[in-house]
């Protein structure tokens, strides 16, 4: 069940990145893109991280899915100001060419790694032992995070203001 | 039976994705979609080893990842809003202004 | 005491940065007068030579190296680099002569420069100059040498363009630099070799003396090319050499100290510092001798075909130094530096004495719109006429001397070939003296009018250098007069090898230079001492018809020669080494041009630049990862 | 580590006055200084001790690291900082675009430099590099009326976060193969699994490694540098060359030296391939620049090759070539700042005074500016009796010690042919009579900035020459032992 699982969600997963490179539109890609996130949230569940499949929910597709979207409405791109796209199969074939020798690297890492599991713990994964890692041994980055956020917020209030000057 | 290696090789496979959006897509606000992927492909990985070695630190580093995504987007998109509102365009081509 | 050594390079620093910020003073805030620039600039150089006497009799006393460690510079390891300063003999016999001729220059140029209005620049440069002159000669080890040696560089730079109100100036400037930099590339390889095969705990000549014997023939061999290659551009020896005429763009005192009398010999220097390193490598002597002895044929050949008068004498310096090179290269570094000695002297007061003449004339440096100048100017007649002698090698003037030795010792190793070409330069290089001198105190029919002497302040000097130039030969009398070799006994250990030759040999060999250089002379004699202006552009007139014999010499010699000189001056120097040495740096410029486009500004191709490279690196990762 | 609590408090407390309506720029800009100066003299109270610990280590769980070496970083950092601050005074003041919260990011990218030298873990040090670059993409485009401005923040914004995901990728990897992200552990690992196969590991630290290339701008991840550097109000890429570089060298050395010691050498052969087209390519492209602030970005490339050159002596000649590294950032950061500082003094604004031409004859008008801005130049050339000349003496002596000598020659042709486009501005400021242009807008010598300018230039000289002169007063000994010091506290367990 969980592998035929794994396969229907990553297939998803690849169909919606796909999607999203290839359609012209921002709409349908940002559209596409969700497909993606939610497979992705969906394989999060598989791996038992069920605070990541809210967290990839709620704040992925939720949050900055939508503020994609807002955006895009908020510029309302007229289909002749998309910007055009010439030779876009040459670009896929050229990335692909290029993308070949990493794929092949990390294809012959990972087949070179044990498939041994380690026996998991009851709660893997559940939110109160990730909760007590986060604010324990993670503190250190949560807190960076808190300032990251801020310089970004700072950021974004820099750039969308208007000049009093 | 599924693996570790399967999740892994999904892994690099949306990464290829997104790295061919990155250079296939001239339009701004794909860029930043295209960066989504990427990241998400990576949170991917990281799950994965956290789920094979029972360590919770792959986990936690997913959900920084997300926050570090969310303020990237922040700032990206406020320049988006900037250049589109100045220059009335969002062609990748269009940020061409130093040469040589 | 010996701190002595380290205060002859530091007061004419010090004096450079006291007339720099006088300098800018006066530009800036208030006039500052000429004669407070004056007291400085002829104070410092006073005193310096006072100093080299005081470090010499130093030397004298005690017998063996001065040596000064200021202290130390760099230490990796056990690995150090100390800033010291080394006098030993041939070190201060270097500080002597630059010194006593850069005062005198120095006393020239306050006349020279007379209400110029960068004259506060003028002289902070050429205390700039006169220090890093000082530094690299003084220097203990390689790397001092070239900071002394990049230094002086640089002040020529600078002074050849110091007219920048003139474009011809700055581009003669920046020529001089941008063949200079082929040359220090080649130097800077040579050192970088020399201090990785070289390594023992320190970078000093004396510890490299020591361990020099360890490094493979090889190496050797390319560490000596390789400097040797610094020496060219400095020296301007073929094929570096196309800078020297352009750099006469300078002001005159400039050209007589820097183009002729000390910098120009910092490769003679240089190879003879390094005379442990090029005793090792005979054949590389060879090579450097030959080259020496084309360029001074070459130069001399060109000189013949001249007509401003700071062009034939800078060829004239080329051909003279190719002459000191024929004797490094040849292991005689004792020959060439009392040539380099000699040279310094008759070098110097040419270039005065032609500076007077150009002041004299305003500014005219045309030798065929001179023209008896021999009655306006006496003095400088009768001082140009001996420092030409000497330079054409007549005893028993100073260049006579020296140049004979070089000869002798080019006939002496068996080289005759050497000797030979050397020889016919001394033909030439008499020819074209004579024919300077000639065309400009004799003749007959000059037009030019308003002429006026120059003041003392000028002859002074040229009087002074006049005696040098007589009698500066005599340190170097050889045997067969019965004199001692000062000179030679001096730089006993600056000599590969003896050569000795039978007293009759020597005597034919002094009547031949003696022939060779009269010949020059009476064929400049026939040809330019009643050069009269005005028929001067008709060669078909009657007065050259007559002689027979000058029509056979026209056809034998001149004609064939001019055309050959001709073809140098035209072909060979502009077009192709010309072309050659600046064409690497239009063509690096090009290069940099056609991989811009990368450069586009396109975040995508940057993108894909990036990943691309990534690939790139997977590639590489993919065979070496088993 | 107070330093750091300190400066972080700086940019929050500085981001909440900035709101107040009463607080003026200068305040701010004040502010800023006092709050860098105070970090400078804390991190300065334990300068030049060996010593080595985590921090509170019951919160940070060895995820923060403090010892010689990182304090000898932030000493770097913070005096880089404090002279942008002090040499972009002019710049600000004349410059009106600039508002309060600028300052409020400057610190913030400080915390993030120091923050990234005392990491002592993938992701925390991930996050650093964030912070700090997140703010000095603001801070770059922070001049929102010029479009340049926004266009090299969106080009640095586009490409560094294409670059910061391989290090995330990296750390995956890293993560996937040893199971661990902090450093000191990761090593010894490493060690244990010798012998077997860690390609894993090598993949990740690869990718790692192309994110740490692409921020110091080497082949081939460079090409954004110079349209960035270009894009950037001058004082900001001053910051960027000078400061950037060295916490990012500083995070990487110590990846480097303390966790992936057995698998470097696989590195070895791309790292010469890397020096070799940087150094090439810095040197064309510099070579051709008409802008003077295109010039110095593109030697900026140039001076990575140099730095690069002693990246790779480290397996075998490892503590000369890791100090030789402390040691040329150094003297980069001071020549760097120097030339950056000085134009953004005299040039008034976007269109004046930024090319080549526009220096024509300079040194006739202005002669003390043009014979500081020919110290910087020469520094930055390498001519012995400046510091630059020493820096690159290690660097050179280094790779040389550590067999790589055909490298070794490679840097010395590069300097070479930096000399060219070096001197081409003495000799156009020296050669040239002045050009016609109006030189009455060039601000004359007073003020905070030249001060420093000139206090910097009599610092490359004083590097250059040595310390003997005056004893006991720190030179150019003083940084190299301490900076081998620092080289030790690595390896303290």
């Amino acid at each position: 069940m969980n592998d035929f699982l794994f396969i229907f969600l990553s297939f998803f997963a690849l169909l919606g990145a796909f999607g999203m490179i290839v359609l012209h539109q921002p709409v349908h890609s940002a559209l596409s893109l969700i497909v993606t996130l939610l497979a992705l949230a969906g394989l999060f569940a598989l791996l038992n991280a069920s605070f990541l499949f809210a967290v990839q929910i709620i704040v992925y597709a939720g949050a900055i899915l939508t503020l994609f979207i807002f955006i895009i409405m908020f510029l309302n791109v007229k289909e002749s100001n998309l910007p055009k796209e010439p030779n876009k199969t040459l670009y896929l074939f050229l990335g692909g060419i290029v993308l070949i020798p990493l794929n092949l690297l990390v294809l012959r890492a990972f087949y070179a790694m044990p498939l041994l599991r380690e026996p998991l713990a009851e709660d893997f994964g559940e939110i109160k032992p990730l909760g007590a890692e986060l604010f324990t041994k993670w503190l250190l980055p949560f807190e960076l995070i808190s300032l990251l956020l801020l310089v970004a917020l700072i950021g974004a209030v820099v750039f969308a203001r208007k000049d009093e000057v | 039976m599924i693996g570790l290696t399967h999740y892994l090789v999904l892994t690099g496979i949306l990464f290829s994705i997104g790295l061919v959006g990155v250079m296939r897509r001239t339009n701004l606000l794909m860029l930043f979609f295209s960066t989504e992927i990427l990241l998400n492909a990576v949170n991917i990985g990281f799950v994965a080893v956290s789920k094979f070695y029972g360590d919770l630190s792959g986990q936690m580093f997913a959900f920084f990842i997300i926050a570090v995504a969310a303020s990237e987007v922040a700032v990206g998109l406020g320049l988006l809003i900037l250049w589109y509102k100045r220059n009335g365009s969002v062609d990748l081509n269009s940020l061409q202004m130093m040469k040589g | 005491m010996s701190i002595v050594l380290a205060w002859i390079v530091l007061l004419p620093l010090c004096s450079f940065v006291l007339l720099g910020a006088m300098y800018l003073f006066s530009i800036t805030q208030r006039r500052i007068e000429q004669r407070y620039f004056t007291f400085v600039a002829l104070f410092s150089p006073a005193v310096v030579f006072v100093l080299g006497l005081a470090a010499l009799r130093e030397l004298m006393l005690r017998g063996h190296a001065l040596h000064y460690r200021a202290y130390v510079w760099l230490h990796v390891g056990d690995y150090r680099i100390d800033m010291g300063f080394l006098g030993d003999k041939l070190s201060l016999f270097m500080v002597f002569f630059i010194t006593l001729v850069s005062g005198l220059i120095h006393l020239y140029a306050t006349s020279y420069m007379n209400k110029d209005e960068g004259y506060g620049k003028f002289f902070a440069y050429f205390h700039l100059f006169t220090a890093c002159m000082l530094l690299l000669v003084l220097a203990d080890g390689p790397l001092m040498l070239f900071i002394g040696w990049e230094g002086v560089g640089l002040c020529s730079y600078l002074l050849i363009g110091f007219y920048y109100q003139n474009n011809a100036n700055v581009v003669a400037g920046n020529k001089a630099f941008i063949v200079n930099r082929v040359g220090d590339l080649g130097f800077l390889i040579g050192l970088a070799m020399l201090f990785f095969y070289g390594q023992s705990h320190d970078f000093s000549y004396e510890t490299l003396a020591l361990h020099i014997g360890a490094v493979p023939s090889e190496i050797l061999t390319g560490i000596a090319v390789a400097l040797f290659v610094g020496a060219m551009g400095k020296s301007a020896q073929i094929p570096l050499y196309v800078w020297l005429p352009d750099a006469m763009a300078g002001p005159t005192p400039v050209s007589a100290l820097i183009h002729a009398a000390t910098m120009v010999t910092a490769g003679v220097y240089m190879v003879a510092r390094f005379h442990f390193l090029y005793d090792l490598v005979p054949h590389v002597g060879i090579f450097i001798a030959y080259i020496g002895a084309l360029s001074a044929f070459f130069a001399a050949l060109i000189a013949t075909k001249q007509s401003d008068i700071k062009k034939i004498l800078a060829y004239s310096t080329m051909s003279q130094l190719g002459y000191m090179f024929v004797s490094v290269g040849l292991g005689a570094y004792d020959s060439a530096l009392f040539h380099v000695f000699t040279h310094a002297f008759f070098k110097a007061l040419l270039f005065m004495g032609a500076g007077a003449v150009i002041v004299a004339l305003h500014h005219e440096q045309d030798i065929f719109k001179m023209g008896e100048m021999r009655r306006v100017m006496p003095v400088t007649y009768a001082t140009m006429l001996i420092a030409t002698l000497a330079i054409s090698g007549i005893p028993p003037f100073a260049g006579f001397f020296s140049k004979d030795e070089i000869l002798s010792v080019a006939f002496g190793s068996g080289h005759y070939e050497l000797w030979l070409i050397g020889t016919v330069t001394a033909v030439l290089s008499s020819y074209y003296m004579f024919r300077l001198f000639f065309v400009v105190f004799e003749g007959t029919h000059a037009s030019h009018s308003e002429v006026h002497d120059v003041d003392w302040v000028m002859k002074a000097p040229l009087i002074v250098l006049a005696v040098g130039a007589t009698f500066a030969g005599f340190l170097g009398l050889p045997e067969l007069f019965g004199g001692k070799h000062l000179i030679g006994e001096w730089l006993a250990s600056w000599r590969r090898e003896a050569f000795h030759l039978s007293h009759v040999v020597e005597e034919i060999l002094i009547a031949l230079n003696v022939v060779a250089a009269l010949l020059g002379i009476a064929i400049a004699y026939r040809k330019f001492r009643f050069y009269d202006r005005r028929v001067a552009y008709k060669p078909e007139g009657i007065v050259y018809r007559k002689f027979y014999v000058d029509e056979l010499y026209d056809v034998l010699f001149v004609q064939s020669i001019q055309r050959l000189s001709r073809f140098i001056a035209e072909t060979m120097d502009k077009k192709l080494v010309d072309r050659v040495v600046m064409g690497m740096s239009r063509g690096f410029v090009a290069a940099g041009t056609r991989i811009a486009w990368v450069q586009n500004a396109s975040v995508r191709l940057y993108a894909f630049i990036m990943i691309a490279g990534i690939g790139a690196a997977s590639c590489y990762l993919l065979a070496v990862l088993r | 580590m107070i330093a750091l609590g300190c400066i972080a408090l700086g940019a929050v407390l500085l981001m909440l006055l900035s709101a107040m309506p009463k607080v003026r720029m200068e305040h701010c800009s004040l502010f800023a200084f006092v709050t860098l100066l105070i970090g400078l003299i804390l991190t300065l109270t334990s300068f030049g001790e060996l010593f080595t610990f985590f921090p509170l280590p019951k919160f940070f769980h060895k995820m923060l690291i403090v010892d010689s070496y990182s304090v000898y970083f932030d000493a770097i950092i913070l005096s880089g900082a404090l002279v942008t601050s002090l040499i972009g005074t002019h710049y600000f003041q004349t410059k009106r675009h600039f508002k309060k919260e600028f300052f409020s990011l400057f610190l913030f990218s400080v915390f993030g430099m120091m923050l990234l030298v005392h990491a002592s873990e993938l992701l925390s040090a991930f996050i650093a590099l964030e912070i700090a670059s997140l703010s000095l993409y603001v801070m770059i485009g922070f001049q929102k009326v010029h479009d340049k401005r926004v266009e090299a923040s969106f080009q640095y914004l586009v490409l560094g976060s294409l670059a910061g995901i391989f290090f995330l990728l990296g750390s995956a990897f890293v993560y996937a193969g040893l199971g661990t992200t902090i450093l000191g552990e990761m090593g010894n690992r490493l060690d244990t699994l010798m012998g077997k196969d860690v390609s894993l590991v090598i993949i990740g630290a690869t990718l790692i490694l192309v994110t740490f290339l692409f921020k110091i701008s080497a082949f081939p991840f460079q090409n954004w540098t110079i349209d960035v550097y270009d894009g950037s109000s001058l004082p900001v890429s001053a910051f960027m060359a000078a400061t950037f570089k060295v916490a990012i060298f500083g995070f990487i050395l110590r990846l480097m030296l303390v966790d992936f010691d057995p698998i470097r050498d696989t590195w070895d052969t791309l790292f010469i391939v890397v020096i070799i087209a940087t150094l090439l390519y810095g040197s064309f492209l510099a070579i051709i620049q008409k802008s003077l602030k295109r010039m110095l970005a593109a030697s900026s490339i140039v001076h990575t090759g140099y730095l690069l050159i002693a990246f790779v002596s480290i397996g075998y000649a490892g503590e000369s070539a890791a100090s030789s590294i402390i040691y040329y950032l150094v003297a980069y950061f001071l020549s760097a700042m120097g030339a950056f500082g000085l134009i953004s003094y005299i040039a008034a604004d976007e269109h004046v005074r930024v090319t080549y031409e526009d220096f024509r004859g300079f040194a006739h008008v202005h002669p003390y500016m043009a014979a500081m801005l020919s110290v910087f130049m020469l520094s930055l050339a390498g001519i012995p009796s400046t510091i630059g000349f020493v820096g690159k003496f290690y660097i050179f002596t280094g790779a040389i010690e550590a067999g790589y000598t055909f490298l070794a020659v490679c840097g010395v042709v590069a300097t070479f042919v930096s000399v060219y486009y070096y001197f081409k501005l003495i000799a156009l400021m020296y050669f040239y009579p002045a050009c016609d242009s109006d030189w009455k807008d060039v601000p004359s010598l007073k003020g905070i900035t030249p001060l420093t300018i000139g206090l910097i230039a009599l610092a490359i000289i004083w590097g250059g020459i040595g310390n003997t002169f005056i004893a006991y007063f720190p030179g150019v000994d003083f940084l190299i032992d301490t900076a081998r010091l620092s080289y030790m506290s690595l390896f303290i367990k």
